[in-house]
């Protein structure tokens, strides 16, 4: 098929949309941890995207995106990119091969940025550039395979529009097992431990919302209707999810700025799989449902007392999870063609429920082991004297 | 009257202020420093090399009180803030001449 | 008609522009205000941006866009944006309906996150979300129809390329009226209150410029030469008024970055309803002009003792007066079909003024109105302590 | 020709992306200077977006893209945009003049902020903004006509892409110059100078890494197979830069967060004049040497004792004439129809070395000679005084 | 010698200045502070229950004068800074032995 | 004891920390402050008229040191610091007390 230069415009923007998320989740965790670890914190999400990037023009797509290996990984042949071109691909047949190479790249990027949610404060930087690597590799390609690139997921027929499964349950669980192995930082639930720039915060939550405009509406892999509708259920979820953070905290206490922007975060991770598949007004509903869900899981998670206090678990991992089954639910066959419960057909709830499912556990355990591998050999924590005088200048001699 | 400087690690700030709130001392003043103590700061392991870190963020408060009152907070205060760690801190103990209230123009000496 | 995948992807990018402009006056206002006020502003910013999301995608847009009733407003065969699609409707001939939409939608939620100016640094939180759920609906939702939506000033013929008069006149002067009823705030006069962050006012102020693109150039609707047309006279509007403040200001005093940002925002307003209409050279005179006047209009305001003290009223009202009447004088038929008085068509001009003058009474007074009736009950301003300890710590339990 | 509705939507959107890498300069010098000189770098930046966007419609544009005078310049047809319009014109077969005009344009202002450097913390404010204005017409307007409008460097087979010699060499020898004429800061070298906010720093490379997907992969002037490997190249060679400068900078002390963004800024610059020549493969190579190399020089300036402390010299010049030369090397038939030393093809590197070389003198020569006659005359630099008390409120009046 | 240590409000910071100005005291050295008076901070209404806003931003100036000099320097400050309102703030006297001028070293006592 | 409190331009912090180091004093707390000496800032000109910038950035250093010390500090901060410039800052002592560790409990007077 031709090249369609609207889609490929709206691609290219959507790519460059995609890749200010990154810095985004950088911004958005660095104001909420103490000030001697912010330039820590935006250089972990920022070392991310390049190191990603590398990988994945070396091989991470190919694993992804190569030929089917017995439905879970994919084969060599893109290696070094070769055979991705500029003409249309296998899976873009409206766009240049090398455009949706490197849309699917910068999802890789973000979720690598998301995880470092689960070492926030402590993690050793030498540690991180090998469990970056090996994570990337070994936990989301084969994820991204499963999916989207014609695993056992796709072929079971388990629908994710954007990467509910792909990008967040399994940065959301990894970062769960992460705060497990590396465990609680010096001081937690004892020290006070108070976001140090809340204004930074919420501009990486802009960006994060101005982002995912390419996320979702990318998606769509074309300039037209249902691009539209993505663009639209996604700006909707992020809205419900916002408003109903805030109005439900406001119970507890005050309504924060931090409880906004957390619960759009969450409307918007709750919509990402069905952005293509439900109407605005179930989109009204997945994101309401997500922010109050998310907001539930985050107190859950502090009366716990597990340090994972970024909460990529409970937006990202538990969000994806409700999004991937709400998908399921409220799919309606006018828009995408794909039905879910509300039209009857359980079968799509089920198969949505197992891919979620399957991805949680693989994320959890594979990255559970990675962890402690990492963590024997090299070590995964900085010492206690480090983490007392902050990564900023542990790990990179700087200050802010 | 005396000045009471305390300059300890911001983790125990709320821990300190909770205990003289507890024990009715309310009035304070508090400021952002950074401070290093006789042990030249913390070094560090820094690719086979060493790395000194000096001039750690503390949390300072001043308390202007009653003489008597003296003891019984560097008492609180030591409590409070000791970790038993590198860095938990100094007390510094000033004389202070007089106190103005601004809003009444009242003064204690 | 089918769809343009160009024009769609434009609009879908130009959609994502104009969302980014919501923070960005967050940001911008921010700035300017005191330290204890900083999450206070951004939040209400945001919180606009939530807040209008939801209310145009359940009856916003019909009361906007639906069918004209009396020339006053729109019927409700839009109401949950019930037949609004993926295929092009009534008002967007190339692109999908959903887009349309939700382009628009950015346009409302932008609008109300200037108003927010009028009542800076004194609102209480719980007073915010009723004004605006009401302000949006019965000031921003009437003027976006009598001008877009085949209301009775689009049948009289006044052009408004961009929202000169439906965002910026209505934004400015609703601020105006909130100031007066809201009063000033505890020591406005006598205590010094400077603004505490520059460097987020700027910024804003870059997200602004850069969000302008979308607002103006996509109000083409189509990815063509008009698109351009109005890039260029937007940019260059906004390059001429920042340099006209910044040279008028330093009459007065040092050339201040304040000034030249508030400059470019003034050159963008006022370029706004004109910038598919006239031509650069144009532009550069009603960028500069707009500059000019605007600052005038804020040693006026300091003068009488206002406290309006973002300036929506000097930069948004009046410049959109300004430029709601330069389009009246500059527009030229080779543009776009529409000559204003340097073509000897005096009409225009008039239909233009009169558009514009009523915008402005029934923003000013409807908001006046509205202010008033939610002062008297359940009260706009936080008490004098919560003003003092500030809105960040008072309405939201947070610090920055 | 007609014009192509996608590419005029992408290069809409590459435009509004090239324009946000003006204040992402601002914000990336402004961070690495003294606090009491951030409001005059970024206002520095900010200022040159708007003088330049001036300038360029009146004379600029048709300065560097007149029809040829002499190799050396461009005539005076398109004064005050004169025949440029919304039709698609003689540089751009699909999209319209006046959008090809403003793409033109922003490359233009980003060069002049980038020239900032050269005087950081110590330039007069009122011979700033002469110098800017000579400087885009006599230096930057005669070498873009050399390059990209019909000069002898086109004629005699220069490759560059998107303006490695253009923009980054030319504006970072300029900065050489200009370092060299105006002195050192006071105290450089005797006094502590440290970055006073590393975290806008980051937000202004991450602005930069941003646009620069427009201004890279918006140079192939369509939405297309060549603006996705643009696209592709672009990214991959950050990423390397990034990853090359943090490992590299690793041997000599803790790999920095600043290490890690200068490397990114150094590959994407090496990238530039190529980027639509090479392969990702090669671009992998060119990003990573390209962040060596930069740093090397870097290390140099430091040890020469050359007050241009923010590397406009080490990044954009050095990295720039690396890029024209690695285009002469890497270049490949297969992407865009030419070949460098690697096809055989040595006459194109010649071509690019005699190019870049010559821009690089052009620049440097001409540069110094304006600085010293502004010196002469109106004084480029501060009093000592107004050195020490800070530029920003000095010459802006403001704190921040 | 005494150092005049004073704690106000911020947007009482100009007045005072203006106020030492006008009287010939120039020297001085301020910073931002956060503070809390006797009456723990400032009581709010919140959603039925109350809630205490305690440390709210100060600024704090520092002036060593001459002992003669220190009423009036009270008398200045305490009408400039003065609002009647809670939260006006606190002046100390502390005694000052010596005082050096670095660029000249020249000292007095 | 004293606390010895010197106010010096920024870029000679490290100098004079440096300076510090070498002679063996090493515990001491820093802020950020603004300040303004006797010259009542510094003057501008100003298209045709003048402008005065006060309220400079300045460093202060709180060291506290036995008695027989303070000479000895006075002598290392002055020299270190000084420009001899306008703005080189000042140096105060006050007595100190008593000063007390909060790790050990220990007391010093
Ligand atoms: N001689 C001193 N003068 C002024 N401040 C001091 C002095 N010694 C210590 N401090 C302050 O006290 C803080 C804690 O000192 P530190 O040595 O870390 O305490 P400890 O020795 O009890 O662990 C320092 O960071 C510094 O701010
Ligand atoms: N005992 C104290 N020690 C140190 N600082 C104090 C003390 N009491 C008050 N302050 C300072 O003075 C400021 C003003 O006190 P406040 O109680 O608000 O004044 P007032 O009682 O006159 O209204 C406080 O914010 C605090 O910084
Ligand atoms: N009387 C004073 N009280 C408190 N601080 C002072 C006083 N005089 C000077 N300072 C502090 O010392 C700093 C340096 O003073 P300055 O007059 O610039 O020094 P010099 O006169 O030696 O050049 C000031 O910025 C201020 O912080």
């Amino acid at each position: 098929m031709a090249i369609d230069s609207g889609a490929t415009a709206w691609i290219l923007a959507s790519t460059a949309l995609v890749m200010i998320m990154t810095p985004g989740v950088g911004f958005f965790y660095g104001g909420l941890v103490r000030r001697k670890n912010f330039i820590s914190m935006i250089t972990l999400s920022f070392v991310a995207f390049a190191l990603v990037s590398i990988q994945w023009v070396l091989f991470g797509y190919s694993l992804a995106f190569g030929s089917d290996v017995g439905g879970f990984i994919g084969n060599l042949q893109y290696l070094g990119l070769n055979n991705v071109g500029m003409d249309p691909g296998l899976y873009s047949t409206a766009i240049p091969g090398l455009l949706y190479m490197v849309f699917q790249l910068v999802f890789a990027t973000v979720t690598m940025a998301i995880v470092t949610s689960g070492f926030a404060e402590r993690i050793k930087f030498s540690a991180y550039l090998v469990f970056a690597l090996v994570w990337t590799t070994i936990v989301y390609d084969p994820l991204a395979h499963w999916v989207w690139g014609g695993g056992w997921a796709a072929q079971f027929g388990a629908l994710d529009f954007a990467g509910g499964t792909v990008v967040h349950i399994s940065s959301g669980f990894a970062a769960l097992a992460l705060a497990l192995v590396i465990g609680k930082r010096i001081g937690f639930g004892t020290y006070a431990m108070e976001p140090h720039n809340i204004p930074l915060t919420i501009l990486g939550a802009a960006l994060l919302w101005f982002g995912w405009f390419g996320f979702n509406a990318g998606s769509a892999l074309g300039a037209n209707g249902l691009a539209a509708q993505a663009f639209v259920t996604t700006n909707t979820a992020a809205a419900a999810g916002a408003m109903a953070w805030l109005l439900i905290s406001w119970l507890h206490g005050k309504p924060s700025s931090l409880g906004f922007v957390s619960g759009a975060v969450a409307g918007l991770v709750a919509i990402t799989p069905g952005a293509g598949y439900v109407t605005p007004m179930a989109a009204l509903v997945i994101g309401a449902i997500g922010g109050a869900v998310c907001y539930g899981m985050l107190l859950f998670r502090i009366r716990k007392g597990l340090d994972e206090s970024l909460d990529a678990w409970a937006i990202h991992g538990i969000g994806g999870l409700w999004g991937a089954m709400a998908t399921g639910i409220f799919a309606v066959a006018a828009v995408n063609g794909a039905s879910g419960i509300l039209e009857g057909n359980v079968q799509q709830f089920i198969a949505n429920a197992t891919g979620a499912f399957a991805a949680l556990i693989y994320a959890f355990v594979v990255t559970y082991v990675i962890a402690v591998i990492i963590d024997k050999t090299i070590g995964l924590r900085v010492s206690e004297e480090e983490e007392y005088v902050g990564l900023d200048i542990s790990q990179h001699g700087e200050r802010c | 009257m005396k000045m009471v400087k305390a300059i300890i690690k911001p983790e125990r700030f709320e821990f300190v202020k909770k205990a003289l709130e507890d024990k009715g001392f309310i009035g304070m003043t508090i400021s952002e420093v950074k401070g290093r103590g006789e042990q030249k700061g913390i070094t560090l392991q820094y690719r086979g090399g060493l790395m000194t870190v000096d001039l750690l963020p503390k949390i300072q408060l001043e308390i202007v009180v009653r003489d008597s009152d003296v003891d019984n907070l560097i008492v609180i205060i030591t409590e409070a803030a000791r970790t038993g760690k590198i860095g938990d801190g100094k007390i510094f103990i000033l004389p202070v001449e007089k106190s103005i209230r601004i809003r009444t123009g009242e003064m204690e000496i």
